[in-house]
């Protein structure tokens, strides 16, 4: 414990010290297989509503799918969330909020775009005014339909709990994507392999 | 050395029982850290779970399908614990990294003055216990204001100050509500409490309504319950005070609700539901362990949970008030509910019916 | 900060100096989009204390640009575009937009396919209310009116996926009718279900509408008086629960609407009460309307013999063997007159007003049209300055504005 | 329901007493998704396949189709003659179903399937393996003979086909309930 200059105590350089002790804990086996299972049965989304796949979103909390009974609690901040689900289309004008809220987010952060016009663009893929959602930030699933059933959406969760006990790091990890200045749909997309 | 060890060796095991084993057991087992942890994600399992069985759903099931679901609980601190501790650029760091350590020491701090068995009173003074109980569980609520106001974030600042306003407007129907019953009992030892409604074999809920139920809405007020979940209010603030928290420390803060919670519900059971009743015992099973601490403790302890149940049920039930109309009622029709509570329990000591 | 201690020294400041103090005073709030009491849209709000003093809503998040996209694109692939935009009220958009294109092609849908779309239209005017009143729920803090709203709206989804093969984006109505008929045994499946609506809307009553809290939250909050109702032109659920008489189902009629027995319930008060109530009333309403539906339906066709007679041998039979419409090409194809037509429907949550124009072409020249939600903006910044800021998604869910909608 | 005037303890009671009536008596109409999985109706529009023999390669569903999901392919049969046949995007489809409903010869295999997801792009773009350029991006169009051999009259592949099937029942009291086709 050391003293800083205008009287602030630190313990140590807070930062570092806990991502070594972290990235310590993280080598270990057991402990590896203990944050896996924690993840897997602990992801929370942030409350971040792009689009109108919100409504099949909101459904799939809903009683008759209740994706609570795998550990999906919808959350309201990001500070305490681990996933974000994009519920459809991202326009140039959200595209901006959905980056923040992805930096807002503490580390092992994953990512489920939902809908067509997450993954192609769906029925607005030529308009002026979207960007696909992997343009914005690493996606670790893609769901298909428009919007997709509940039952779809549990299927991308059930999906990424499985991917998260194979040990598969989230894209988050893998991927470095640049975030565009302003992003357009045609801006290209820079995925470097670790 | 050889002094310290030719000490403990003059210890005898009698001694041990009598004088070392209870504290140890007060203070870590029950009603202590353990029992504490146990409650907490039992709790918070069960307030997703009665919630979500009034919602026509499952609620948490597929991480133990056997058994509902019930460690639901520990899969989110695990993730808590080693996810990324965010600190944000504007916020305090040294307020911001020890304002839930300290909530969470002043919130446990009420559990050690309230007595759970008779045998309480042998380790520690239980002669002020209500008075040391109130000032300490009124004094928690001031860290939930660091905790907003270290965040340097607009809509802690704006949680961290509705808090402020309510404790501050709930303050005196608490004080007013304890202090009818300490009138009623005659005496600020929460013991002497109990053994006057074993005595009167009635429970003080009966010889007090008007106190009772003012101390339930105080308790659904200060661990913010619905209605009056307002400090936390997520379609208003986000989550107020705990707005920036990430990982572990966010967990501590929201276990402290959890754990005033139980506080709470264990002076209420000592103060209305007459404590330890139907386990009354002997002068000399009182000074054993499992006689005088275990098993009244055991007594009070369901008693509370029955209370927390009931309090995270009301989840299910209601949407949460506005800030001023719950500072209305605090101030206004709580304060005259006080007044009669006091009044009620004067009339019942100077009739000398009870 | 530089707020002057000492009491006395304000006493001789001037009105402009004490405004800047008040500024000094003054917390601005972005709440959105990110936020849970937001939806996909930004409110900035300028509080002194938890009083709001003004509010202006940031709209466009959602902004798709539907019309200039249609404007592109064959006249039968807009369908789906205006479905889009209105998600929780999906046939309502498609019948206005397919009510225009009929006009502009001069095809009149058969006496089933009016029924047909009627009945489509009040179910999933229900399921619109349900999700409106659901997500009040979680403005206000209640989980369980959310969860609830959201299971009693899977029973009367599944009556339209019955129909129509989809959850949410029915596409089911296209120029001439509709696109499939009723499967065997739906009179008494709906029957059923509306039995069950029925019986819920008592425990909604309980634990809802009457609920002591629900009334503190919303009675004499956000109240728009019957002239400023007109005045800024708002509509839908929100003008009648103001005390204005106007539904389009009664001042334009379209669809089997002229032929049936049903009351719009209007409130004089015109606060977040009236609102809640004014959809429960409709609820109740559209249950009315779905029983009259089923009991008159008559037989036929579900598609006009224009549309009829332009399918191949094979399309034909398979409408005979299946009732299920295939497209003709003439689907793919279309090219309306050169003219004008405009369309009005009464949607969940207000009118919408359909606009195109035709060159001739296979595209159409212009393609506009107005949402309700984009109407019903104006109305919570006009009646939020001078609430408090808990009011604020008191009186945003009573709206039931929906952001996509809006921002087409 | 619509009165204004309201007995604050009754209300009060009416919740308590209504929300216990559900916890005492749970009327869920929960499905326990993963492991069980509700049958559909016939005409639910799910995933969808060519079905080679019966296509004419008319293009009418290229034409027809809303976000350009489908686009034409030219290949050659195993007799040498030129075809053309769709090549569906799953990355673009909205699940309409005008190409099924405007095919002259009713070429489209369909199926109740909706609940697919992938983990990657190089998985939905084809489903079977080389990813597709944008449907209007034709300039890097590759030669797509094999992918479509592989694609075409092959049903979609089921997620959920493992999964308990259940069928959901209208009722009166629950609002759905699912009951179990196998057991009486």
């Amino acid at each position: 414990m050391g003293g800083g200059a205008d009287g602030v105590a630190y313990f140590g350089n807070l930062e570092t010290v806990s991502k070594k002790a972290v990235s310590f804990l993280k080598k270990q086996g057991y402990v590896k297989s203990m944050i896996n299972w924690g993840d897997k049965f602990s992801l929370w989304p942030v409350h971040l509503m792009t689009s109108c796949c919100g409504t099949e979103f909101a459904a799939a909390s809903g009683p008759r799918f209740d994706l609570e009974r795998l550990g999906f609690l919808p959350f309201g901040g990001p500070r305490q969330t681990n996933l974000i689900v994009i519920e459809g289309t991202t326009t140039l004008k959200m595209a901006r909020s959905v980056r923040i809220v992805w930096e807002q987010m503490p580390a092992p952060k994953w990512v489920i775009a939902m809908g067509a016009c997450a993954m192609d663009g769906g029925i607005f893929y030529d308009s002026y005014n979207t960007v696909p959602a992997k343009d914005i930030v690493p996606i670790d699933i893609f769901l298909a339909g428009c919007p997709p059933r509940p039952e779809a959406l549990a299927r991308a969760v059930v999906m990424l709990q499985e991917s998260i006990v194979k040990n598969r790091p989230p894209a988050a990890d893998i991927q470095v994507t640049a975030a565009p200045a302003t992003p357009g749909p045609k801006d290209v997309v820079e995925a470097v392999s670790k | 050395m050889i002094q310290i060890l030719s000490l403990l060796m003059s210890v005898s095991l009698v001694s041990f029982i009598e004088y070392i084993l209870p504290p140890i057991l007060y203070i870590i087992v029950f009603p202590g850290l353990i029992v504490v942890l146990l409650m907490l994600f039992f709790m918070i399992w069960l307030e997703r779970k009665v919630a979500a069985k009034t919602q026509l759903r499952f609620g948490p099931l597929y991480v133990s399908k056997r058994f509902g679901g019930v460690i639901q609980t520990v899969a989110d601190l695990i993730r808590f614990s080693f996810q990324e501790f965010i600190i944000p650029a504007g916020a305090d760091v040294f307020a911001y990294i020890q304002a839930p350590g300290l909530l969470m020491a002043f919130g446990l701090l009420p559990l050690i003055f309230i007595p759970v068995g008779p045998y309480y009173a042998n380790i520690f003074p239980a002669n002020y216990s209500l008075l040391i109980v109130v000032p300490l569980i009124i004094i928690t609520p001031i860290y939930v204001i660091l905790l907003g106001w270290a965040s340097d974030n607009k809509f802690s600042f704006v949680g961290s100050m509705r808090e402020a306003f309510l404790v501050i407007s709930y303050e005196i129907p608490l004080i007013l509500s304890i202090l009818s019953m300490i009138l009623l009992y005659g005496s600020v030892n929460a013991i002497n409490g109990v053994s006057f409604q074993i005595g009167r074999g009635i429970p003080g809920i009966v010889l007090n309504p008007i106190a009772a139920f003012l101390f339930l809405v105080v308790m659904i007020r200060t661990t913010g319950r619905f209605p009056f979940e307002i400090s936390e209010a997520e379609s208003e603030v986000v989550m107020g005070p705990y707005t920036e928290y990430s990982a572990l420390f966010f967990g501590i803060g929201m276990s402290l609700p959890y754990i005033e919670l139980y506080s709470f519900s264990l002076l209420f059971s000592v103060l209305f539901l007459g404590g330890w009743w139907p386990i009354v015992p002997s002068a000399a099973a009182a000074s054993g362990v499992v006689g005088g601490l275990l098993l009244p403790g055991l007594v009070v302890f369901i008693k509370a949970l029955i209370v927390m149940a009931f309090l995270v049920f009301l989840r299910a039930v209601y949407p949460r008030y506005r800030i001023d109309q719950a500072i209305t009622v605090g101030w206004d029709q709580a304060v005259y509910l006080g007044f009669a509570a006091v009044a009620l329990s004067m009339a019942l000591v100077w009739s000398g019916l009870v | 900060m530089s707020a002057p201690q000492d009491r006395t020294a304000t006493a001789n400041l001037t009105y402009d100096e004490l405004a800047g103090l008040k500024a000094d005073r003054e917390l601005v709030l972005l709440i959105g989009p990110a936020h849970p009491g937001s939806g996909h849209m930004k409110i900035k709000v300028w509080m002194d204390g938890d009083i709001i003093q003004r509010v202006d809503p940031d709209i466009g998040f959602v902004h798709r640009t539907t019309e200039k996209l249609s404007e592109n694109r064959l006249y039968i692939k807009a369908i789906p575009i205006v479905e889009r935009v209105m998600l929780p009220d999906t046939i309502n958009a498609n019948l206005a937009y397919v009510i225009a294109l009929e006009r502009l092609l001069g095809i009149e849908p058969t006496p089933r396919a009016q029924y047909l779309r009627t009945l489509t239209s009040e179910i999933n005017r229900i399921t619109s209310h349900l999700y409106g009143i659901g997500l009040y729920g979680i403005f206000l803090g209640s989980s369980t009116v959310y969860m609830w709203a959201f299971a009693d709206r899977e029973p009367l989804i599944d009556l339209i996926e019955e129909i129509s093969g989809a959850r949410i984006t029915y596409s089911y109505i296209i120029p001439g009718g509709v696109r499939w008929d009723l499967p065997a045994g739906f009179k008494e499946r709906a029957e059923t279900v509306l039995q069950y609506m029925e019986a819920r809307l008592k425990d909604y009553g309980k634990i809802w509408v009457r609920n002591p809290v629900v009334m503190d939250r919303t009675e004499g909050v956000g109240v728009v008086s019957k002239s400023d109702a007109i005045r800024l032109g708002i509509t839908g659920p929100n003008l009648r629960a103001s005390g204005v008489d106007y539904d389009t189902r009664r001042a334009k009629p379209y669809a089997a609407y002229p032929n049936l027995d049903f009351e719009v319930p209007t409130f004089s008060e015109g606060d977040c009460y009236a609102r809640l109530l004014q959809r429960v009333e409709e609820i109740e309403q559209s249950i009315r309307i779905i029983r009259q539906v089923l009991k008159d339906i008559p037989d036929g066709r579900i598609i006009s013999d224009d549309i009829y007679s332009k399918m191949n041998p094979l399309q034909k039979r398979m409408y005979e063997m299946k009732h299920r419409v295939m497209f003709p090409a003439y689907m793919a194809s279309m090219r309306p007159a050169a003219g004008r037509s405009t369309a009005s429907v009464e949607a969940g949550r207000g009118e919408i007003f359909f606009y195109l124009v035709s060159n001739g072409d296979k595209v159409p020249f212009r393609f506009r049209w107005v949402t309700p939600s984009f109407l019903n903006l104006p109305f919570f910044t006009h009646v939020m300055v001078g609430q408090h800021l808990a009011d604020l998604p008191a009186i945003y869910g009573s709206s039931d504005y929906f952001p996509p909608e809006a921002d087409r | 329901m619509t009165g204004r005037k309201n007995n604050r303890i009754k209300g009060h009671v009416d919740a308590l007493a209504t929300g216990f009536k559900y916890l005492a008596e749970p009327n869920r109409m929960t499905l326990n998704y993963p492991d069980e999985s509700m049958n559909l109706k016939d005409n639910y529009r799910g995933f969808f396949a060519v079905k080679d023999k019966t296509c004419i390669g008319c293009s009418l569903c290229e034409i027809v189709c809303p976000p350009k999901a489908i686009s034409m392919l030219d290949l050659t049969d195993a007799g040498g003659k030129k075809k053309k046949r769709p090549m569906i995007d799953w990355g673009l489809c909205i699940f309409c179903y005008f190409c099924v409903d405007i095919c002259p010869t009713d070429a489209f295999q369909t199926s109740q399937v909706h609940d697919k997801a992938f983990y990657s792009e190089t998985e939905y773009q084809t489903v079977h393996g080389e990813p597709m350029q944008y449907p209007y991006d034709y300039s890097k169009r590759p030669d797509y003979k094999e992918i479509y051999e592989s694609f075409h009259d092959v049903a979609p592949d089921d997620p959920s086909a493992g999964s308990k099937k259940v069928v959901p029942k209208f009722d009166k009291k629950r609002g759905i309930k699912y009951e179990h086709p196998g057991q009486p």
